[in-house]
């Protein structure tokens, strides 16, 4: 049977292993962390159905452990080849073509300094705001029921100050998502997003966005938030400009939510090396092609699934990790 | 006796949220929750019959007021002939002669 | 013969508090009248119109004639308790003076002649009669119970959901008749007489039932009736059923030309008040039918305002189609009333106002015939496009009064309540009208059409709608036009047909080029696209709705297109329907032969 | 304190000893102690040799941030002040003023971006006069030097920012100009975002820095605002939504590293006073605003009349007694020279009663 090693043990990972196991061929999921999940780990709903996210992972998980799929964890790629993957310690595992699934990093946001996370209390990633309703508890820094939140749209995305010029795509979605939960856990609660541009492409998202304005009362104001500060009292105070009606605009907020992007992986770069890929300018590995050979490298034998070429929703990154098992598995009949 | 500089502090432009008072604004969007739902396209301000002979900008004015920022909104919200082509065009379906009305009666003490 | 007992009490009070009420309430709407229209009652007063109001009188408010139009038992019902107490009051009357002669008799000895009467001889046939006429109202009550379980029988498919001192007077109504049976019978039976009504009730009583008893059921049963006659008559003009009495002095002063105007006046007092509540407005309503709203139709709004309760949210929730006021038996003219109390609730006079309107010309052109389009067909430009190929082909010069852009024509403010500064607008294209110098004025926007003919001072300059205009240009010959056999449907414009009265011009234009067909609610009955400027409570999902039923109706016909002759429903009917929705001058504009038209130039 | 690791993520370098020079057009009018006191600090406190040469000019900047100056002139300016420094030996230019130090650090990074406007600007300066001249080693600003030093001097303090009643620290409000690190947030000590440069010195010397919600708020001097008068009314609302924005926070001074910014807030204070009626620190005073050489003076032991405090709009007495610091108040107007050197008038910012206020007209 032929064997491809599957490298990211994610949502795109987990998917394109099924695939390859559900077309005769063996994959073997090669994940850095100890367990498989990814990123997918640390959601609590997923927009725009507020599914429960530990449904689909362990969904997917119980798929993987029933088709006896075999995982190595805790094991970090540093060179890839078509037939050959090394890990970290030195080992080289053999196989016959190779399925890149590496995801994204999330940006971090202290870069973005004047917005003061990790220097002024109460200012929170969306990452972060997904953990705390994992554990069912938000609240500002002090334990209080925030009364006014206002979540940042864009945080190191379309940003050429971080070097960030793409757009994440999911952030608009996750801002909407999350200010309508927020505004259901905290009714009496006044909630701003500061955005750019709504991006709502997919499925439902323009209906949540609606949603949210008319039945959420969520404030949507279009200007991008230039710096925080905090106040005597503390709280912080946000500034920015009302675009749509050309005026300033500054209040305080018990609450900053940072919509965090999605970044290139900074291994990219090694692997692309090792194995003689490109990446686009942002840093995302660049496909064979941008309509007929999305899933595949240009390098033969080697595919990808998912984040790994650029920002993706979860359905988006399913499906692609399902066409990328696909390709591989054609390429392995060949 | 305060001296003549020739010069005064100028007043800031910010719309300053924490010292608005928010509550008219409030209860317009509670009558006409609605409104939210405005993106800011400017169809209305666009076919709009009273702006096409002033400077009457609805999209602006219903904008600053759900800021909190009321001033002139009122003098500016009776420049509008209700005549009812913003209400066809608007994208997001809002009642927006509604709005005119609602504005009018709440911004104009009466 | 003393004509006194002690439970006549209850009704003489009773009638003496109504009687005291009418007269002041009359009496203050009348005092208050403003000086036109009390100058207006004197002129009218010996005139045909009084004999014409009484025979109006008789038709409307005793024999119910508009209510058997909706439904004929619905009628009956009507009539029967209507018609049927006047009669039994006057053939009373008569009896009391066939028995007793012309002599004073107090009032409550009419009412209760059987019980003083119980020592005269007897007159069979009146006593025939009587009871012949009890029972025509007692008929009348019994289907008054029955529609109160099932409407739907007399042709209503709701009713109104009537207030507690409605409850209290309709209980007290719906008692009287049963009690006077009841009394008249047992006085029958212990002194003879009646009919075969009364007389054979009372026949079996006395055969039943001891003399005892009898007499202590006798007391109590005049008691009664006499309470349920004081009970309704005290309840009488705090009531709906203060219509009884306000329908006459309405039908003598709607003959005498009075009319509700866009500022509430005296005379609107007798309109709220003639209102009968009878709720036959409800179902011809589509906010009702089709949106379920039930707490705005006229019958509330009435009597909202009536009861000083009115809410902002009922009197702006109507679309003012008018659909309602085409079956109001009582005549009432609903949609002014709503319009002069929006403007009770709304209107500021200020005059600095729209000061913006100084020195505004946009217009262009020259000609005897101005075209005004109106705000909305700017928004429909093949309107504009077809009305300008129809002027050219009917070699007219026109003066375009707002291609560009102008002022509205005041009527979406005026609906709205703002009357003062509708008439702002009003005087501003009066003045640019006149300054043009036009004699005729056509437009394409029946909202506008209404408002020049109704409010604007346009003496000398001929207001025409363009469906009329286009009808004198194809039957003068100037608009030579080529039929076709595609299949029309038309649409009524509320403001058009049920507002300005015209029907048959657009049906005739429509026959010039293709063949009309008419879906199943038409002219008078037509419906409402939903989207009437008069309605700004609605939101843009309901009038979806409206637009769907209204399309649903007018695609069942299989016509290629729909036809109608406003922008505003042209818009709306477009959002409920796949089929193509045309102005009427696109129809006609399609249909104009190109050489003919040419030839006229 | 975690929050404030992302301050020491902008570091640079700062030379030892052997500066040379360059002084602010405009400071030795309104704080004219302060850079007698930088050198005195340096030469006798410290012991570094530093060149206060007398060729030096203006480098400009207000007439190029005017818009009167072209960009080919200042550069050309530029290039002299550094060949006289080569001349002198020279290699480390420490400036200052804040426009100034922005000015430089812009014509290098200019030069560095786009090597030909350097080339250019040899031709000038050769062609001007006949001069050549070498990059310096290092470009740092006099605050920059002073937080170098900081933890030499809290040695050798007889003064600590501390309330010496109560031994609270003092609150400080520190003040950087934008031109600091606004423009190049590398070239300032802590960035842009959270500069480190004087609440450095503020904590070494004992005092804790206020976080104020305008702290990054240009003070409103912005050159054409203030020089136009027309303009001056949005110049002094950029110092009144500072001054609003600190206020609630009770500092016991103002601290800043800039000259117009010093100028500024110090006498801006006067003039909302008489406006409005306004002031915002103590017992209905103005707040005290110090350069950071006056702040090291005043640590150091410095007379304060030395420092040339007595120049100041708002009284710096409550701060004096604040700090236990001795000082004759009759000696406030006395000059070096001991001769009398004139008072300026009552004014409300310094709490004398209204009707004791002059009128500046008469």
């Amino acid at each position: 049977m032929k064997k491809v090693i599957v490298i990211g043990g994610g949502a795109a990972g987990m998917q394109a292993a099924l695939r390859l196991r559900a077309r005769g061929v063996e994959p073997l999921v090669v994940e850095r962390e100890t367990e498989t999940g990814g990123k997918l780990r640390g959601w609590h709903v997923l927009f725009p159905s507020f599914t429960p996210a530990g449904e689909l992972l362990s969904e997917l998980r119980r798929r993987v452990r029933e088709s006896g799929i075999e995982v190595l964890t805790g094991a970090t790629v540093t060179a890839i080849a078509p037939r050959r993957v090394t890990l970290s310690d030195g080992r080289c595992l053999a196989c016959d073509a190779v399925v890149l699934a590496t995801g994204f990093t999330l940006f971090d946001a202290r870069i973005k300094e004047e917005y003061g996370y990790g220097i002024y209390d109460n200012v929170v990633t969306s990452a972060d705001l997904e953990r705390m309703f994992a554990q069912g508890r938000v609240a500002k820094a002090d334990g209080t029921a925030p009364r006014r939140i206002a979540f940042l749209h864009c945080v190191g995305s379309r940003d050429e100050k971080v070097c960030q010029q793409h757009c994440s795509r999911v952030c608009c979605i996750t801002g909407v998502k999350q200010a309508m939960e927020l505004r259901r856990m905290f009714p009496a609660a006044d909630v701003f997003n500061f955005y750019m541009d709504m991006r709502m492409f997919g499925p439902g998202y323009e209906e949540l966005y609606r949603e949210a304005q008319q039945r959420c009362n969520i404030h949507f104001v279009r200007g991008r938030i230039s710096e925080a500060s905090p106040t005597i009292d503390g709280r912080l105070q946000i500034k920015a400009e009302d675009t749509l009606t050309g005026r300033p605009l500054r209040m305080s907020v018990d609450m900053l939510v940072l919509l965090v992007g999605m970044r290139a992986n900074d291994d990219n770069a090694a692997l692309a090396a090792s194995a003689g890929l490109a990446r686009s300018a942002s840093g995302f590995m660049a496909p064979r092609d941008l309509f007929l050979g999305r899933v595949s490298a240009p390098v033969e034998g080697i595919f990808y699934a998912g984040t790994v070429t650029a920002p993706k929703t979860l359905g988006e990154t399913l499906d692609e990790a399902t066409a990328a098992a696909d390709a591989a598995a054609e390429y392995l009949k060949a | 006796m305060a001296i003549e500089f020739g010069y005064t502090i100028s007043k800031p432009r910010a719309i300053d949220i924490d010292r608005n008072n928010l509550r008219k604004s409030d209860e317009i969007l509670r009558e006409m929750p609605e409104l939210q739902t405005c993106i800011g396209c400017g169809s209305c301000t666009a076919v709009c019959t009273a702006g096409n002979l002033t400077s009457f900008n609805f999209r602006r004015v219903h904008t600053l007021v759900r800021r909190g920022e009321y001033r002139g909104a009122y003098e500016e919200m009776n420049k509008c002939m209700l005549c009812g082509k913003c209400r066809l065009v608007c994208p997001r379906g809002i009642n927006t002669r509604g709005v005119v009305l609602l504005l009018k009666r709440k911004l104009g003490d009466f | 013969m003393s004509f006194f007992a002690p439970f006549c009490l209850p009704f003489m009070i009773g009638a003496a508090v109504m009687f005291v009420l009418l007269a002041w309430k009359w009496g203050s709407w009348l005092w208050r009248l403003p000086e036109a229209d009390k100058r207006l009652v004197a002129k009218g007063i010996f005139t045909r119109a009084t004999p014409e109001a009484v025979w109006e009188t008789v038709r409307e408010s005793l024999l119910h004639r508009r209510i058997f139009r909706i439904d004929p038992l619905l009628g009956y019902m009507h009539m029967s308790l209507a018609f049927g107490w006047f009669l039994l009051i006057s053939v009373g009357w008569i009896e009391t003076v066939a028995y007793l002669g012309l002599r004073y008799v107090p009032l409550q000895g009419h009412v209760f002649f059987k019980y003083f009467a119980t020592g005269l001889p007897h007159k069979p046939a009146f006593d025939f009669v009587m009871d012949l006429l009890l029972l025509l109202v007692l008929s009348g009550v019994a289907l008054a119970w029955f529609k109160r379980l099932r409407s739907r029988a007399l042709g209503m498919r709701r009713t109104t959901r009537h207030v507690a001192g409605d409850r209290v007077a309709l209980s007290a109504l719906w008692f009287i008749f049963p009690a006077r049976l009841a009394a008249e019978s047992i006085t029958c039976a212990l002194y003879g007489g009646g009919s075969f009504l009364t007389g054979g009730l009372g026949a079996w009583l006395a055969a039943h039932v001891g003399v005892m008893p009898l007499m202590t059921a006798e007391t109590v049963a005049w008691w009664f009736y006499s309470s349920c006659l004081g009970i309704f008559f005290v309840a009488l003009p705090f009531s709906r059923y203060m219509h009884i009495f306000t329908e006459i002095p309405l039908i003598f002063l709607r003959r005498y030309r009075l009319r509700s105007g866009e500022k509430q006046s005296s005379y609107d007092h007798f309109q709220v008040e003639a209102c009968s509540r009878c709720g036959i407005c409800i179902d011809p309503c589509q906010l009702q039918s089709v949106l379920k709203i039930d707490t705005v139709q006229s019958v509330y709004f009435l009597r909202d305002r009536r009861y000083g309760m009115l809410r902002r949210e009922v009197a702006d929730n109507c679309l003012l189609c008018g659909r309602c006021a085409e079956k109001c038996p009582v005549g009432i003219d609903l949609n002014t009333l709503r319009v002069n109390s929006r403007d009770a609730l709304r209107n500021v006079p200020d005059e600095r106002r729209y000061d913006y309107f100084q020195g505004l010309d946009r217009s262009s052109g020259e000609g005897r015939v101005g075209y005004f389009a109106g705000c909305m067909t700017l928004l429909t430009p093949r309107t504009m496009q077809s009305m300008e190929r129809i002027f050219e082909a009917a070699g007219e010069r026109v003066w375009w009064a707002d291609r560009e852009g102008g002022v509205c024509c005041g009527r979406p403010l005026k609906l709205a309540g703002e009357t003062d500064s509708a008439r702002r607008m009003m005087r501003y294209n009066t003045e640019l009208f006149r300054k043009h110098g036009i004699t005729t004025l056509v437009t394409s926007c029946p909202i506008c059409l209404r408002v020049f003919r109704e409010d604007y001072a346009l003496e000398g300059i001929e207001v025409l709608h363009h469906s009329e205009y286009i009808l004198r240009l194809i039957r003068e010959g100037r608009l030579p036009l080529g039929r076709t056999t595609e299949r029309l449907a038309y649409h009524d414009p509320c403001e058009l047909g049920r507002g300005s009265g015209i029907y048959e011009a657009p049906r005739a234009v429509i026959e010039a080029v293709g063949e009309l067909v008419e879906p199943a609610h038409t002219r008078e009955e037509a419906l409402c696209c939903g989207s009437s400027l008069a309605n700004t409570a609605i939101d843009d999902g309901q009038q979806v709705a409206l637009a769907r039923n209204v399309a649903e109706e007018l695609d069942a016909t299989g016509a290629g297109a729909i036809v109608t002759a406003c922008p505003l429903c042209k818009k709306a009917l477009g959002r409920g329907t796949a089929t193509e929705v045309r102005d009427l001058s696109e129809v006609v504009a399609a249909r104009i032969r190109p050489a003919a038209g040419r030839a006229t130039k | 304190m975690a929050r404030r690791a992302s301050w020491n993520e902008y570091q640079k370098q700062i030379a030892d000893d052997r500066y040379y020079y360059g002084r602010s057009c405009i400071r030795q009018n309104f704080f004219p102690g302060s850079e007698k006191a930088f050198i005195d600090i340096l030469h006798n406190d410290l012991g570094r040799d530093l060149l206060d040469d007398p060729k030096h000019s203006s480098c400009t900047g207000i007439g190029y941030h005017s818009d009167i100056v072209p960009l080919e002139t200042i550069m050309t300016v530029v290039a002299r002040q550094f060949s006289l420094m080569n001349e002198a030996g020279y290699e480390n230019f420490v400036t200052s003023c804040i426009t100034s130090f922005g000015v430089y650090t812009e014509v290098l990074a200019t030069w560095a971006e786009f090597p030909e406007t350097e080339e250019r600007t040899r031709e000038y300066l050769m062609k001007a006069t006949g001069r050549e001249f070498r990059k310096p080693a290092s470009m740092a600003h006099t605050s920059d030097v002073m937080f170098h030093f900081r933890e030499a001097i809290a040695a050798k303090a007889r003064y600590r920012l501390v309330n010496a009643q109560t031994g609270e620290p003092l609150k400080v409000v520190e003040h950087i100009g934008c031109h600091y690190a606004k423009i190049f947030p590398k070239s300032g000590i802590g960035g842009s975002e959270f500069p480190y440069v004087l609440a450095g010195m503020v904590e070494s010397w004992g005092g804790e820095c206020v976080d104020y919600p305008e702290r990054r708020h240009c003070c409103g001097f912005g050159f054409r605002n203030y020089l136009v008068q027309a303009n001056r009314g949005y110049s002094i609302a950029n110092s009144h939504k500072k001054l609003e924005s600190m206020a609630p926070y009770k500092p016991d001074f103002i601290v800043a590293n800039c000259p117009g910014c010093a100028m500024f807030l110090d006498k801006w204070q006067y003039t909302i006073a008489e406006m409005e009626g306004t002031t915002y620190g103590d017992n209905g005073r103005g707040i005290p605003v110090l350069t950071y050489e006056e702040m090291a003076g005043l640590v150091l032991g410095y007379d304060p009349w030395a420092l040339g405090m007595q120049m100041h709009q708002v009284d710096v007495e409550p701060l004096l007694d604040k700090m236990g610091i001795e000082y004759d108040p009759a000696a406030k107007y006395l000059g070096a020279n001991g001769k009398y050197i004139g008072k300026p008038g009552a004014a409300l910012v310094n709490n004398c009663a209204a009707d004791s206020v002059y009128n500046i007209k008469e």
